[in-house]
């Protein structure tokens, strides 16, 4: 099965490419089924790689070694022919990956065939989904940094593709605008990271890197230089500080789509990244410290956002930012396997929610919390799985959050016991707002009847995929955990780094704290919301900074502005200076010249000056007043002024 | 002692009736100076010893060309002109210009101040026709043609349009 | 040796001109373009035998005054060949009265005739009077249109012009004649001083005044726009090369300029007629005029292969009076086509080009390859004689001078291109094919076949010019 | 087998065959220029498997003396810098006459001046001698000048003698660079491959003089800053075939030239110049990107995202590496296509609507769902999405340059950004949001159309997915070349 | 009597012939003007073959060639002028103007 991991990539591409191109566009298209199918073999044969992989030990390399483009290059000042090799990489993470994204994949899939039905583009909208999934086992599998990229910057298009899905809408287009650019703003800085990483390897291959690496020829410096640039790249991808902004906005997008990408696999590309390159990182302490942080304030202020926040989509991607944090900071902390544990039960719960969450919007077509409550009778289903899920990523003992953000805070706490009390913070906000989501969804009274009314549970095609997710949602962390799976999976080949040791009792507390912050959840929201309210009233300033989201995206709107102006100052240079310089300037010099030869000549036409023309017509004025205004003896006079002159020259030699 | 005395008065002519010839308003009195001049240099072609040419300058230059500027003259000549000015308004570049001309022309002029005749002038006209039926004898049959087209031109600009 | 029959052909043009002025007492005037036939008839026998007369060496005939070699020879055909086109123009051009065609043609052969003296003389007197030769006939040419007051005025100030610059020009012969006790080129020995260098340099100005070379281009404009078409398209080529000629033969070979410190007036000389003629032509109106001050342009870059003053950059003179000649008759060849319509004068505004390539495909065509190519634009002939004056100008150093060149053709494209503006871009007034005479076309299709084929395999021209380069001593 | 002879003449053939077919018969005229065009496209793809691949240096020569009295001769010949382009150019030249075949006025006349505009073009990348190569680039010139001034826009007139002026300005220096090498040669010869291997004896003053002669001509061509600004009005003004040659053919001529003698011929000149050319690049790429933002017109957008693009060539060229080289030649080709494509694209929806104003249209994707697609397909490409042909020679130009000049790239990498984002807002505006009820009764794509742009778009995705064809074509050249500069 | 005194009488003549060119209004009167140039210039003919090249007559068959030029030519000017003044009736220069730019 793994000789043939390229093919995982490749047929959801093919998959893609026949819905796009086979048959016409039609709601009711029956194409789609294919893309499900592409994605279910794909599932079968990530669990047979995962099976191979988790038995076997050492990371593995299949065949076959394609080339997929040559060119020239240098080294030690001789030109050859560099071969850029298309080849896969499985090692542990990847197979997590695959499995991972495969497996939400083709729940999406099948949600979305209810979710979409009947949608103008349903069949696109199955393509495009097919092409994300491909270009994400692409970026998963590729064991060639610059292939990596590619397939970074086609999820990212897939992503743009999706987000603006309903284009006809004014807010998608914007979003999807949005986040392309802010996430390429991101990949500017992996553009560098990746020329750097060749310029100083000559190499893409991870492989041959980790070598390089190993060898201790990498300067610290270079990597860490390196690794900013991929940490830049990464918080574009993965919504870190201060990029984060696109993410919120990327909720326009379909649900499903939100789940799939923008909650269990895109996002997580960016950590993935991180982990894939982490014994680069491992070489410069300051790119760590950098990542570590960087993952900690994201994590914190997502968190902050997350809590105000009444738009359900929103509420779920604030906690996405958040928790991609989580892994950031943990993987900053040399905490390589929790983070890579965190992200994988991470996607199963979060694309629960969002399916949850998709499943109540499409029932009462509204993603305002405040115009719901009291779904709980009417979508039984829902609720129930939405709550497991919330449950585990609020950290409730033995589910499979509480496994992953365990592992993490002790990490993090024996690398630095200040980034652990962030985390703490955000991650007991992060019980607290998990719960007011589901109250004021779920719980209390319907705060608007009609929406109430017409409110039903969604289709077997619905609930079946939240059912099976909340299924491992609860188990995964556990399945993960026991024998040390993830461990070996993911193995942290690092010298041990000697920090502070982690308390035991400090993990117990910091559960206790959680759940008593989904009962604190239950105070303020659980009934009437007048305790809110209140609340509001006095820390008004706080809210709206948090409403407002930190003024980040008046920021960016200024940055764009700033922009903007830059470029019609560039144009208006570029027209009125360049442009003039060479018309006018041009014309300037002959006027010199006319001025020169106008010294007879009193009657010099003054004219405005007026690009080409007019400046070659000053100069031919010039001329002509001057040498032919048709008088003979002013001619006659010309020539004795010029022997006279001639004979002056020669003869004083 | 008689030869510089007649070289002065023939040079006086010739360059006061120069003067005359473009300052004076009657284009008349123009043309008679522009005779005396001619005469006056076929008098320096005499006091060098040039004698055919004397004669061919006394001929040609102020029995021909004078005799037909002035007949021109007074075919076009209006007495309402004699008050117009007859020069223009360029006069004193014009001036400036010669006067600094003069200072060159006067500068490699002086290389001559001390050159006298090294014999003394002899007949030239025999000379003069030997070299004209020899050497000369292309352009002397060329200067022909030169002759005829004159006359083919003035024949063609002074007959009267027929059409 | 005498050496007479090296002056057949001169007598045979001479006998043909005389015959022609006789004709015309006796043949009716409605016959006249007969004795355009007679007289280009003649002019192809001249060149046949000039043809015939090529020699390999020099030879110094008759009085020693002029030398027949193949210099004389190459230039003496080149204005033969001007001057049949331009008796092919004549003959379709409508505003010349029939009853003086033969006085036309034979002030036309006078002039040639003039030429093929200037071109072969080695002595200041015979250059003096075939320049007058060519002087007097053209100021006649030059006023034919007798009704036509530009006409008249266009011949005025070109005598004007003439006299005072051959009046000049005899004071330099006569300094000249003061400092070397001859009148001769050859055989000189070392001559020198300030009354020889003033001398050359008055003599230069009557050569300048008849190559257009600026500052005694000013009569060119306006003898040319007055001047009916043919003897315009004639006066901007013939004695323009023919002069070139003789300033090759006088200042490159006879008494190199260099030699005199002459060759910074030469580069003055150069750069200053392009420029003037060039940055002049941009606002004329009037294409015959735009085209006169273009043949002064012109004549600055054939300078530049006087300026450059090796074999390189008299055969570069040769090359480019050869290329210059088909272009500029070609061009002329449609000015006349255009504007020759029939009303009094002629209108050669720019405005009579208006959508020309609507009205005769072919001529617009053809117009805009003679005027790509007079702006130096391959694969056209006058690129080649461009590239090759510009060499020879790099051979030798004058950098400074080619980049000057090559600025001032950028410039020149700018009014030939307003030109091809008019003809292809603007519409048409009236759509009326406009259709010529089949001498014209003859004419016109002879200038682009030289245009098309030099520009493209111009190795023949090449070859024979390098032969032709040899000139006495 | 004269093959690149034929390759390069068949086009003037055939415009000398529609010179001299009667009047009013435009459908046979039609019918002969693509058909020529097509030969000459068939033949040099026939060229493709010919050409050998590991052979570093030219192939398919052919030599005939032409002026020997000048030491001009006709020489022919091309490696892998060059026959890419020559392909392209074909392929090119093609499309463009397919996309022409709209025009209704004076068809007899513009497909007499495509054609040896063609021949032109083929002829600048295919001459081994420095006239004869001069010779085609002056040969380019004319039929350009009329293509924009009698079908152009507006402004035609002015923007047709613009272009003439300011490409015939640096070209008439970049004869007199001609002259002086010729000159400095020993023995003298315009030979270009003598030439190469000559300029170990030039003095570097001498090379660096010469190379600013050669750069004026070229820069103007690519079109480098600051010398651009005839680009954008020539762009706009001309119609949309003559565009679409423009920016994939022309402007790839200066590139051309600047790899083949400013480097080839003249490397001390070329590393003297070397620190000032990265800052054009860079300058190119930023300041094209941002002046391309402020555009309301999309066709003046893309003209500037022209600039923007020949930045990344002149970056991979500043760069000085095989790697670089390869990225400027392969940036060029999918430039040539992608960049054709687009201009083809902003001549559908001009036909259509006769406005190009970026704010006029809106919500477009509804209504005219195929051509949106290719739209989008062809602006990714253009922004340089991985998988589109603007991806790879993008990136090459980046690693080439950034070995030595890693803060210049830098700057350079913001020039991306700037170039998704106001691609990204032109399709914002364009073709998302609620529709634009003026235009619900726009058309898609009509066969004509779509015969001219799959093509492209196909070779878009082509090139993007298996870049490994072209690139092959020119490593081996590539590689050999390097190693001038020290 | 020196070379210089006679060079300096036909210096003087010429450049009051050129005076009179560069201003005289009317025509007659700048034809005049030459004609006193070309007579300078023979009289430096003359003046060099008598005092330095007594030799040979050259000099004085140039002035002779001269003289016949400056008939012609006068003649074709004349006959110019009168065709002129039958056209325009003026023989004022200035007002010739008609071509010009």
């Amino acid at each position: 099965m793994l000789d043939y991991a390229f093919l995982i990539p490749l047929i959801p591409l093919a998959a893609s490419l026949i819905i796009l191109l086979g048959g016409k566009e039609d709601p009711h298209s029956p194409l789609p089924y294919v893309g499900v199918a592409a994605m279910a073999w794909c599932l079968v044969q990530s669990l047979f790689i995962f099976w191979d992989v988790a038995t076997a030990t050492a990371p593995l390399l299949p065949a076959p070694d394609w080339t997929w483009f040559s060119f020239g290059a240098t080294a030690a000042g001789k030109p050859y022919i560099y071969d850029m090799p298309l080849n896969v990489l499985i090692d542990g993470p990847a197979a997590l990956m695959l499995v991972v994204v495969t497996l939400v994949s083709l729940l999406v899939q099948v949600y979305s065939l209810a979710y979409m039905h009947g949608d103008a583009r349903f069949k696109r909208y199955f393509a495009f989904l097919s092409f994300f999934t491909a270009s994400m086992l692409g970026l998963v599998v590729s064991n060639n940094l610059f292939v990596t990229f590619a397939c970074w910057e086609l999820v990212g298009v897939s992503s743009y593709l999706l987000i603006g899905f309903w284009f006809e809408k004014q807010g998608p287009p914007y979003a999807a605008k949005k986040a392309f650019m802010t996430t390429k703003l991101g990949d500017c800085g992996l553009y560098l990271a990746l020329l750097m990483v060749f310029i100083q390897v000559g190499s893409f291959q991870f492989t041959q890197i980790r070598e390089f690496v190993a060898l201790g020829y990498m300067p610290p410096l270079i990597a860490t230089v390196i690794g900013l640039g991929i940490l830049f790249g990464a918080a574009g991808k993965s919504a870190q500080f201060p990029l984060f902004i696109w993410l919120p906005d990327a909720m326009e997008g379909p649900t499903p789509v939100s789940a799939l990408i923008h909650a269990a696999t895109m996002v997580a590309a960016g950590v993935y990244l991180v982990g894939r390159m982490y014994f680069l990182f491992a070489v410069s302490p300051t790119a760590m410290e950098f990542v570590a942080w960087a993952g900690a304030i994201t994590a914190f202020m997502a968190a902050t956002m997350a809590m105000v926040s009444y738009d359900i989509k929103r509420v779920l991607a604030f906690s996405t930012v958040s928790q991609l944090g989580f892994m950031m900071c943990a993987l900053g902390a040399y905490g390589y396997t929790a983070g890579l544990f965190h992200l994988t039960t991470h996607a199963f719960f979060k694309a629960l929610l969002f399916l949850g969450a998709g499943s109540v919007i499409h029932a009462v077509h509204t993603n305002d919390m405040r115009q719901m409550g009291g779904l709980s009778k009417k979508m039984p289903v829902t609720f129930v799985t939405m709550f497991i899920a919330s449950l585990s990523i609020g950290g409730f003992p033995l589910l499979s959050g509480w496994w992953s953000k365990e592992m993490i805070l002790e990490k993090v706490f024996e690398h630095d016991p200040r980034l652990f009390y962030v985390l703490t913070a955000s991650a007991l906000m992060t019980a607290f707002y998990m719960f007011r989501m589901i109250f004021l969804t779920f719980t209390g009274n319907d705060r608007d009847h009609e929406k109430h009314h017409h409110a039903h549970e969604s289709p077997l095609m619905m609930t079946a995929p939240l059912v099976l997710l909340a299924f491992l949602s609860v188990f995964t962390g556990w399945l993960l955990h026991r024998h040390d799976l993830i461990g070996r999976l993911l193995p942290f080949e690092l010298a041990e780094h000697a920090g502070h040791h982690f308390p035991h009792w400090l993990g117990y507390a910091v559960t206790g704290l959680a759940c008593g912050s989904m009962v604190l959840s239950w105070f303020f929201y659980g009934g009437d919301l007048s305790a809110v309210t209140a609340l509001k009233e006095k820390l008004l300033p706080l809210f709206n900074l948090l409403e407002r989201r930190y003024f980040l995206d008046e920021f960016f709107l200024w940055l764009v502005d700033l922009c903007d102006r830059a470029a019609k100052l560039a144009f208006w240079f570029d027209a009125h200076v360049i442009d003039q310089v060479f018309i006018d300037g041009w014309g300037l010099v002959m006027k010199i010249f006319a001025e020169l030869s106008n010294l007879f000549d009193a009657l010099f036409v003054d004219k405005t000056v007026d690009g080409f023309g007019g400046l070659t017509m000053d100069v031919g004025v010039g001329l002509r007043s001057l040498v032919t205004n048709g008088q003979i003896q002013e001619y006659l006079m010309y020539i004795a002024v010029a022997v006279s002159l001639f004979a002056t020259l020669i003869l004083s030699r | 002692m008689l030869a510089p005395l007649v070289f002065y008065s023939l040079a006086a002519v010739v360059l006061l009736s120069a003067l005359a010839v473009v300052t004076l308003r009657n284009t008349v009195h123009s043309a008679l100076s522009l005779g005396l001049c001619l005469l006056g240099v076929a008098g320096l072609f005499a006091s060098l010893g040039a004698d055919f040419l004397f004669a061919g300058q006394i001929l040609i230059y102020v029995g021909g060309i004078a005799v037909l500027i002035m007949f021109v003259v007074m075919l076009l000549g209006r007495a309402s002109d004699l008050h117009l000015r007859q020069v223009n308004n360029q006069w004193m570049a014009g001036l400036l210009i010669c006067g600094i001309s003069l200072f060159g022309l006067l500068h490699v002029i002086g290389l001559f101040s001390k050159t006298t005749a090294t014999v003394s002038p002899v007949p030239s006209t025999r000379l003069l026709g030997l070299l004209l039926m020899s050497d000369y004898a292309v352009p002397f049959e060329l200067i022909s043609l030169v002759l005829l087209a004159s006359l083919l031109g003035a024949i063609f600009f002074s007959k009267a349009e027929a059409e | 040796m005498t050496h007479l029959e090296l002056l057949y052909p001169e007598m045979a043009l001479a006998a043909m001109a005389l015959g022609l002025m006789l004709a015309d007492l006796f043949i009716a005037p409605k016959h006249g373009k007969l004795l355009y036939h007679l007289a280009w008839f003649s002019a192809a026998v001249a060149l046949c035998i000039v043809g015939l007369t090529v020699t390999e060496s020099a030879y110094q005939g008759v009085g020693t005054l002029w030398t027949a070699d193949p210099m004389s020879q190459f230039f003496k055909m080149l204005v033969l060949l001007t001057t049949i086109l331009c008796l092919l123009l004549g003959l379709e051009y409508k505003q010349l009265p029939l009853r003086h065609a033969g006085t036309f043609a034979a002030l036309m052969l006078f002039s040639s005739l003039g030429m093929m003296f200037l071109v072969s003389g080695i002595d200041l007197l015979l250059i003096f009077i075939a320049l007058e030769l060519i002087s007097i006939s053209s100021f006649i040419l030059t006023g034919f249109e007798r009704k036509n007051a530009k006409s008249n005025e266009g011949a005025l100030k070109y005598f004007v012009f003439g006299a005072f610059s051959s009046a000049v020009m005899v004071y330099g012969i006569s300094l000249y004649y003061g400092a070397t006790g001859t009148t001769r080129l050859i055989g000189l020995g070392e001559p020198g001083g300030p009354l020889f260098t003033l001398s050359l340099l008055l003599i230069l100005l009557g050569f300048g005044f008849k190559a257009s070379i600026a500052p005694m281009h000013f009569w060119v404009p306006d003898a040319y726009e007055g001047a009916p078409l043919p003897v315009t398209a004639f006066l901007s080529l013939a004695p323009k090369i023919a002069t070139m000629g003789v300033i090759a033969r006088v200042f490159m070979l006879l008494i190199p300029a260099a030699q005199q410190d002459l060759t910074t007036v030469f580069m003055i000389l150069a750069g200053l007629t392009m420029t003037i003629g060039n940055f002049t032509a941009l606002f004329q109106t009037n294409v015959k005029r735009m085209l006169a001050y273009s043949s002064i342009a012109q004549a600055g870059y054939i300078l530049i292969g006087i300026v450059s003053g090796d074999a390189k950059g008299l055969e570069g003179v040769m090359l480019y009076s050869f290329v210059y000649v088909a272009m500029n008759i070609g061009a002329f060849a449609v000015v006349q086509a255009v504007g020759d319509d029939g009303t009094a004068g002629g209108n050669y505004e720019l405005s009579a080009f208006d959508g020309l390539s609507k009205r005769s495909f072919g001529l617009a065509l053809m117009m805009v390859l003679f005027l790509l190519s007079l702006s130096g634009i391959p694969p056209l002939a006058g690129f080649i004689g461009k590239f090759y004056i510009f060499s020879a100008a790099f051979k030798t150093g004058h950098y400074g001078l080619a980049v000057v060149a090559v600025l001032n053709s950028v410039v020149s494209v700018f009014y030939y291109m307003k030109i091809a503006f008019h003809m292809f871009l603007r519409p048409a007034k009236d759509e009326t094919p406009l259709l010529a005479g089949p001498y014209l076309y003859g004419g016109l299709v002879l200038a682009l076949l030289g245009v098309l084929i030099f520009g493209i395999y111009p190795e023949p021209l090449i070859a024979s010019v390098q032969a032709s380069a040899q000139a006495l001593p | 087998m004269h093959m690149l002879t034929l390759i390069t003449f068949i086009p003037v053939l055939g415009a000398l065959i529609i010179l001299a077919w009667p009047k009013d018969k435009d459908d046979a005229v039609r019918v002969i220029g693509l058909l020529t065009a097509f030969i000459s496209f068939a033949l040099s793809v026939a060229l493709f498997f010919l050409f050998d691949r590991k052979d570093p240096t030219m192939q398919f020569k052919e030599f005939a003396s032409w002026i020997p009295s000048m030491g001009i001769n006709y020489a022919l010949g091309v490696d892998g810098l060059s026959y890419p382009l020559v392909l392209l150019t074909t392929f090119m030249s093609l499309i463009s006459l397919i996309g022409s075949l709209g025009i209704k006025v004076r068809v007899k006349e513009y497909f007499f001046w495509f054609l040896i505009l063609e021949a032109g073009m083929i002829g600048v990348f295919a001459a081994l001698d420095l006239v004869l190569f001069y010779v085609f680039w002056e040969l380019t010139l004319v039929p350009m000048y009329f293509l924009i001034g009698i079908w152009g826009g507006p402004k035609k007139e002015f923007a047709a003698i613009k272009f003439f002026l300011y490409t015939l300005t640096g070209s008439v220096f970049m004869l007199l660079g001609i002259l002086a090498v010729y000159f400095q040669s020993n023995p003298h010869t315009f030979d270009i491959l003598t030439l190469m291997k000559a300029h170990a004896g030039w003095s570097e003053r001498f090379q660096i003089l010469v190379f600013i002669a050669f750069y004026l001509g070229l820069a103007v061509k690519i079109p480098a800053f600051p010398f651009h600004t005839w680009l954008p009005l020539a762009h706009v003004e001309a119609p949309t075939a003559v565009s679409v040659i423009l920016a994939a053919v022309l402007l790839k001529m200066g590139v051309y030239g600047l790899m083949r003698f400013c480097y080839g011929m003249l490397p001390l000149g070329f590393a003297w110049f070397l620190p000032i050319l990265i800052v054009i690049a860079v300058i190119n790429i930023v300041y094209g990107a941002l002046c391309a933002m402020a555009q309301t017109d999309m066709k003046k957008m893309v003209a500037y995202s022209s600039v923007n693009h020949m930045g990344y060539c002149l970056l991979g060229i500043a760069g000085a590496t095989v790697t670089g080289f390869s990225g400027a030649v392969f940036q060029m080709i999918t430039h040539g296509i992608i960049t054709g494509a687009l201009f083809l694209l902003v001549g559908v929806i001009y036909d259509r609507a006769h406005t190009r104003d970026i704010s006029a249209f809106g919500g477009l994707a509804l209504k005219i769902p195929l051509y949106s697609a290719l739209m989008f397909l062809t602006c990714f490409a253009s922004l340089g999405l991985p998988g589109l042909a603007g991806f790879v020679g993008e990136f090459l130009c980046f690693l080439g340059a950034f070995q030595m000049w890693k803060w210049h790239s830098a700057v350079a990498v913001l020039g991306i950004l700037a170039t998704a984002a106001f691609f990204l807002r032109m399709m914002e505006k364009v073709f998302m949001g609620p529709l634009n009820t003026k235009w619900s009764d726009l058309e898609d794509l009509t066969a004509r159309e779509l015969w001219s742009i799959v093509p492209l778009a196909v070779l878009t995705v082509a090139l993007g997915v298996y870049p490994k064809p072209a690139l092959d074509l020119m490593n081996t050249t590539l590689v050999s070349m390097v190693g001038l500069l020290k | 009597m020196t070379l210089a005194h006679y060079l300096t009488v036909s210096a003087l003549l010429f450049l009051i012939g050129i005076f009179g060119a560069l201003t005289r209004r009317n025509i007659i009167g700048i034809l005049m003007s030459i004609e006193l140039m070309f007579n300078a210039a023979n009289i430096n003919l003359v003046a060099f073959n008598h005092f330095l090249h007594p030799g040979s007559v050259a000099g004085q068959a140039f002035v002779l060639f001269t003289i016949t030029i400056a008939a012609a030519e006068v003649v074709v000017g004349l006959a110019l002028v009168l065709a002129i003044y039958r056209n325009t009736d003026t023989t004022y220069v200035e007002e010739f103007n008609l071509l010009k730019g």
